[in-house]
């Protein structure tokens, strides 16, 4: 057991702990850590984003290079900063409107593509199923499944019987997925907090390797 | 105009990203980097807004006095000095401390990120599985039939997916890749189209200008 | 019944204790429980030892600090896996900031390798937006990074002189902690540009990416810090590292820890339905 | 060239690659040519050289490749240029290297398309959805009725008024930790709405926690008038509607108070929730409150399905707000989205038997041709 002897160690150990006593409750070591971390994020934020995008992309080309077709989308920025003084605030609306735009155009066809036509496809019964007795039946259960989740999830229709069958065999599906998930968000959680507790044992008490 | 304008872009936009993804021809590709570049140069900016916010909010409470305010300073002083560690390129080599040199393994802006950012940030989420381990004892019921399903899943996959699991029974990690791979697939799969489609008419209903909550941002 | 009472109003501070002593003490004293590989996981490590020796990995960094203990050790496990093959590698990230966690890990496992930066591996850093910078990767890498994280021109770079777009990529590793993340990276770069794809996730969305998996979208994942001890065995195995397998460590602890859970959850239902059942009764009287 | 001349004199050592052919990629901006090939049939060589003579001219190397490649996209082209490939194995025996060329291939040019017929699938479904949405958004705006089930979930929300009303105890509501630019925050104002109808004619009182400035206004604003509006604004408390705080934890941490000092008959946490769910949720189960929860994230569902009495899963939060709404746009598209679940089911089921078929009667194989299956 060697104690670390660097004092940044030890910075980090002190806010590890603060951040921990909130299991004990809201005190003012936690908050102190926590409003210490935003501040630092601002900071991280503000410098990464100037040396990896600010400089390179719009100070070099525009002012270096004299890209002047750069000017476009500098202007549509600046149009940001418009939020902030109460008279043209609405300029805000134009970068929104062309990213919102952007987005939404570039999210229709790959939505489309990625979770729907291929997962139509994926779902549908191919011949390779005749292959072996377990292929068959996984596969023709997946494809039930699937039909009587999203039956679960139809609304404009009164449920009669046999679609009440249905969304109750998809219930049932639905709630083995969400075990599935909570299991492995169980694994999540503990996996951090050995994360953590390996940073004490091994960098800062020197316990483990 | 101050709404006809931003829709219209928005329609534009929307329009030119749709038709583009099925034009693979020169014209259409040159017009598509170029509009990729504006979108990337532009939310650059984007960042103001948060940034612009959380100051206004944080000095605010200051000017005000509201309860914790004192804090509020350690997040401004926080933030500010790294920006200046950042911004100013502050390297420490050697024991000494340099200027422009960039945000490469030496800087202070790196030991920053290690020693203040890192441990708050992982200690956070960390401190769930306390949590977790109190609501399984005194909250996670098996109160009805579906969360009696639901719990019984999530049992054979926390064995299963962990190599106790596997030194109790092999078979354990194989059901547990069944559940996986069958019933939990097709849910999710299922819960995957109605998602798609609600995004698909969310996009389709910003794009025409329909759904326009967004114009109030500017207000 | 008197006992299920009791054992109700238990502290939620000593379960917190009892939770840390299961953690703790088997990283100390390992138990030794042999850990395996799971299809899933050596799906995407043979698709990184087919990389031809002088082609590229490109690696995406979308996580932070916050999922560290997931998705880092992965990291350095694919890291070392590509170097120790000759592989080059092409690190980036759409969360601004994990970029700090990117440089770490390169800093160390390049150095394991005598790795030459430019020559072996790149960091590109992080892009703002998002959309256009997985598009725009399609079409053209430098026109996207006009310069590394470090601010160096790409066209200085020698390895990136025969890498244009996505179709110079023989495999792609998404380290995706939610948004954006694997989801975004099938919809736009796999399914628009045919990018081959592994993920390395959260084991919270670990169970989201079977859909994925059954298509061929995806062809590998690795899930959460059990996903990351999988490819660290992998790794060691076939004798590419030697280098410490903190997820693997873990993995004694996070075993006992499930079960601990487990536990808790069973004990907790008893007393429910004893508890329960008392007090319907006292209801009919 | 020096490479070029040996490789012909060396011919015959083994068989070369065979049926070279080369064309136009397509779906693509030009400058591209693909190449494909049969392989040598000898195991031992150790890589191809790819050849181009561009318009008749000497052939130059462009490009060696591994010897496990079939296929080569040469980017070099120009478009509306003619070109003619080789391609040339190679082996190493002994000290020397042995080449074995194909023979030439198909002229071919490169020109760039307008339309990517891969991608005809994703157009097809396009039309599909935006007709079925655009249809029932202007049916519902031109005020026809739309149908939408009520679902369980609301007559549970009813009975857990009911039951905060007799116990005497507040009603505690939390509509999310998001702002309103979620779809789920919305839904939650829309069924705060309701709630605070009910709580208003009751004289229950009802406690709503924010940790968004935003929603905290329009929050307070949902309530005041929801309690106009079956004329009790004598019971309506502003103080009862409150800013917490917008830090995750703290925000988890003090409603978690209001639970254990206030003890709630009902909870209510409708809208986005993130890690803090957890903790929400367990603390609302050992007050003993009735909880009613419901989110479209994924990752807290399972945690308030174990958690609560009832849970609003996904979409089902949204159907709920429309149905409590009756806004059109909310029903047109709930109902046109209800419309695009039936079209892939229907596609699903069809091409499966089609498919299925297709291994008795190749001809049903004709769905290939959409990509299907």
């Amino acid at each position: 057991m060697t104690l670390a002897s660097s004092i940044w160690i030890w910075v980090g150990v002190f806010l590890t702990f603060c951040i921990f006593s909130f299991l004990y409750k809201d005190n003012p070591f936690y908050k102190f850590a926590e409003h210490l971390f935003v501040g630092v994020s601002v900071g991280y934020s503000i410098s990464i984003s100037y040396h990896n995008v600010l400089h390179p992309d719009l100070i070099v080309p525009l002012f270096k290079h004299g890209e002047l077709l750069n000017i476009i989308p500098l202007i549509f920025g600046l149009c940001y900063f418009a939020r902030f003084i109460p008279k043209v605030s609405w300029l805000v609306r134009l970068p929104m409107g062309l990213v919102l735009g952007f987005g939404a155009g570039a999210a229709i066809p790959a939505v489309l593509q990625a979770n729907i036509i291929r997962q139509v496809q994926g779902a549908v019964l191919t011949p390779e199923i005749f292959q072996g007795w377990n292929f068959f039946v996984w596969a023709l259960i997946s494809l039930i499944g699937v039909i009587c989740t999203v039956i679960y999830f139809y609304f404009s229709k009164e449920r009669k019987k046999s679609t009440k069958f249905a969304a109750e065999i998809g219930i049932i599906f639905l709630m083995i997925g969400f075990g599935a998930s909570f299991g492995y968000t169980v694994m999540a959680r503990i996996s951090l907090l050995i994360g953590r507790f390996q940073f004490l044992l091994r960098d800062w008490l020197g316990i483990i390797q | 105009m101050q709404r006809q304008i931003p829709l219209m872009l928005c329609l534009v936009f929307g329009v030119f990203m749709i038709i583009q993804f099925f034009i693979p021809h020169p014209i259409s590709t040159t017009a598509y980097e170029i509009v990729l570049r504006w979108v990337r140069i532009i939310a650059i900016f984007a960042l103001v807004l948060g940034v612009g916010s959380l100051t206004m909010h944080h000095s605010n409470k200051i000017k005000r006095k509201v309860k914790g305010w004192q804090f509020s300073i350690i997040t401004l002083i926080a933030a500010v000095i790294t920006a200046l560690v950042g911004l100013l390129g502050m390297n420490v080599v050697d024991g000494r401390l340099i200027f422009f040199a960039g945000i490469g393994r030496t800087s202070l802006l790196q030991t920053f990120f290690q020693n203040f950012y890192i441990p708050v940030n992982s200690t956070m989420f960390a401190m769930l599985a306390f949590y977790m381990a109190s609501a399984a004892y005194r909250a996670f019921r098996a109160r009805t039939k579906e969360a009696t399903l639901l719990l019984i899943a999530a049992f054979f996959v926390m064995l299963g997916m962990v190599p106790i699991g596997s030194a109790i029974s092999p078979r354990l990690p194989e059901f547990a890749e069944w559940i996986l791979s069958v019933p939990n697939l097709a849910a999710k799969r299922g819960i995957m189209f109605g998602i798609a489609l609600g995004a698909i008419a969310t996009s389709l209903k910003i794009i025409l200008g329909i759904e326009r909550g967004w114009l109030g941002g500017g207000k | 019944m008197k006992i299920f009472q009791a054992l109700a109003k238990i502290d939620r501070k000593i379960i917190f204790a009892i939770l840390a002593v299961v953690i703790i003490v088997p990283l100390i004293k390992p138990l030794g429980i042999i850990s395996r590989a799971s299809n899933r996981a050596e799906a995407v490590f043979n698709a990184v030892d087919a990389i031809p020796p002088g082609k590229s990995l490109m690696i995406s960094i979308d996580f932070d600090p916050g999922s560290q203990a997931e998705l880092y050790p992965m990291l350095n496990a694919i890291l070392r896996h590509a170097f120790a093959k000759d592989v080059k590698v092409i690190l980036l990230g759409l969360w601004l900031t994990g970029m700090g966690l990117g440089e770490e890990a390169l800093s160390i496992t390049s150095q394991e390798y005598n790795k030459v930066y430019g020559e072996d591996y790149v960091f590109l850093g992080w892009r703002s937006g998002v959309l256009p910078v997985i598009l725009g990767m399609g079409e053209d890498i430098k026109r996207t990074f006009p310069t590394d994280y470090y601010g160096q021109s790409l066209n200085d770079l020698p390895m990136m002189n025969d890498i244009r777009n996505y179709r110079d990529i023989p495999f792609f590793i998404t380290l995706s902690a939610g948004d954006p993340g694997m989801n975004t990276w099938i919809a736009y770069a796999q399914s628009r540009y045919g990018l081959k794809m592994g993920a390395g996730t959260t084991a919270v969305s670990a169970a989201d990416a079977y859909p994925f998996l059954q298509t061929g979208q995806l062809t590998g994942l690795l899930g959460g810090m059990k996903g990351a001890s999988e490819y660290e065995f992998l790794v060691r195995e076939k004798g590419y590292s030697q280098a410490l397998t903190p997820a693997s460590q873990a993995m004694d602890s996070q075993s006992l820890a499930h079960l601990l859970i487990l536990i808790l959850i069973v004990l907790g239902n008893i007393g429910f339905f004893f508890i329960r059942k008392t007090t319907a009764f006292k209801g009919e009287k | 060239m020096h490479i070029f001349l040996m490789c012909l004199l060396l011919t015959g050592q083994f068989s070369p690659p065979e049926n070279v052919r080369a064309f136009d990629t397509p779906n693509d901006a030009g400058r591209s040519i693909t190449l494909n090939w049969n392989p040598c049939a000898d195991p031992d060589i150790a890589g191809y050289q790819v050849f181009r003579s561009q318009q008749g001219e000497n052939p130059v190397c462009i490009n060696t490749l591994l010897p496990v490649e079939r296929q080569f996209i040469d980017e070099s082209a120009m478009d509306g240029m003619f070109y003619t490939y080789q391609i040339v194995a190679f082996k190493v025996v002994g000290e020397d290297t042995v080449l074995v060329g194909s023979e030439m291939s198909n002229l071919v040019t490169s020109k760039p398309q307008w339309f990517n017929t891969k991608r005809i699938n994703v157009l097809i479904g396009i039309v599909i959805f935006f007709t079925l949405i655009l249809y029932y958004i202007s049916h519902a705006k031109r005020g026809k009725k739309l149908f939408i089930r009520r679902i369980a979930g609301l007559d549970a929300v009813e009975e857990a008024v009911g039951r905060a009303t007799e116990m005497g105890k507040p009603i505690l509501y939390v509509p999310g930790l998001s702002s309103v630019s979620d779809i789920a925050t919305i839904a939650a104002l829309n069924i705060l709405g309701e709630v605070a109808k009910k709580t208003a004619q009751y004289e229950t009182t009802l406690l709503v926690p924010n940790r968004d400035p935003i929603v905290y206004t329009v929050a307070r604003e949902i309530v005041k008038e929801a309690y106009t509006s079956v004329g009790r604004p004598d019971v309506y408390k502003a103080d009862n509607i409150f800013f917490i705080t917008d830090s995750q934890f703290a925000y988890a941490a003090a409603v978690d108070g209001i639970m254990v000092r206030e003890k709630p008959a009902t909870n209510f946490f409708l809208g986005m929730f993130w890690a803090e769910s957890l903790i929400l949720a367990e603390t609302g189960a050992t007050t003993g409150a009735i909880q009613i929860a419901g989110t479209d994230s994924i990752y807290q569902l399972p945690f308030f399905i174990t958690a609560c009495d009832y849970t609003l899963i996904g979409e089902e939060l949204y159907a709920a707000s429309a149905y409590l709404s009756r806004e059109p746009l909310l029903l047109g598209s709930l109902v046109g989205q209800d419309y695009g679940k039936l079209v892939i089911v229907v596609t699903v089921i069809i091409a499966s038997i089609l498919l299925l078929l297709s291994a008795k009667f190749p001809i049903l194989n004709i769905l290939r041709f959409f990509n299907v299956g």
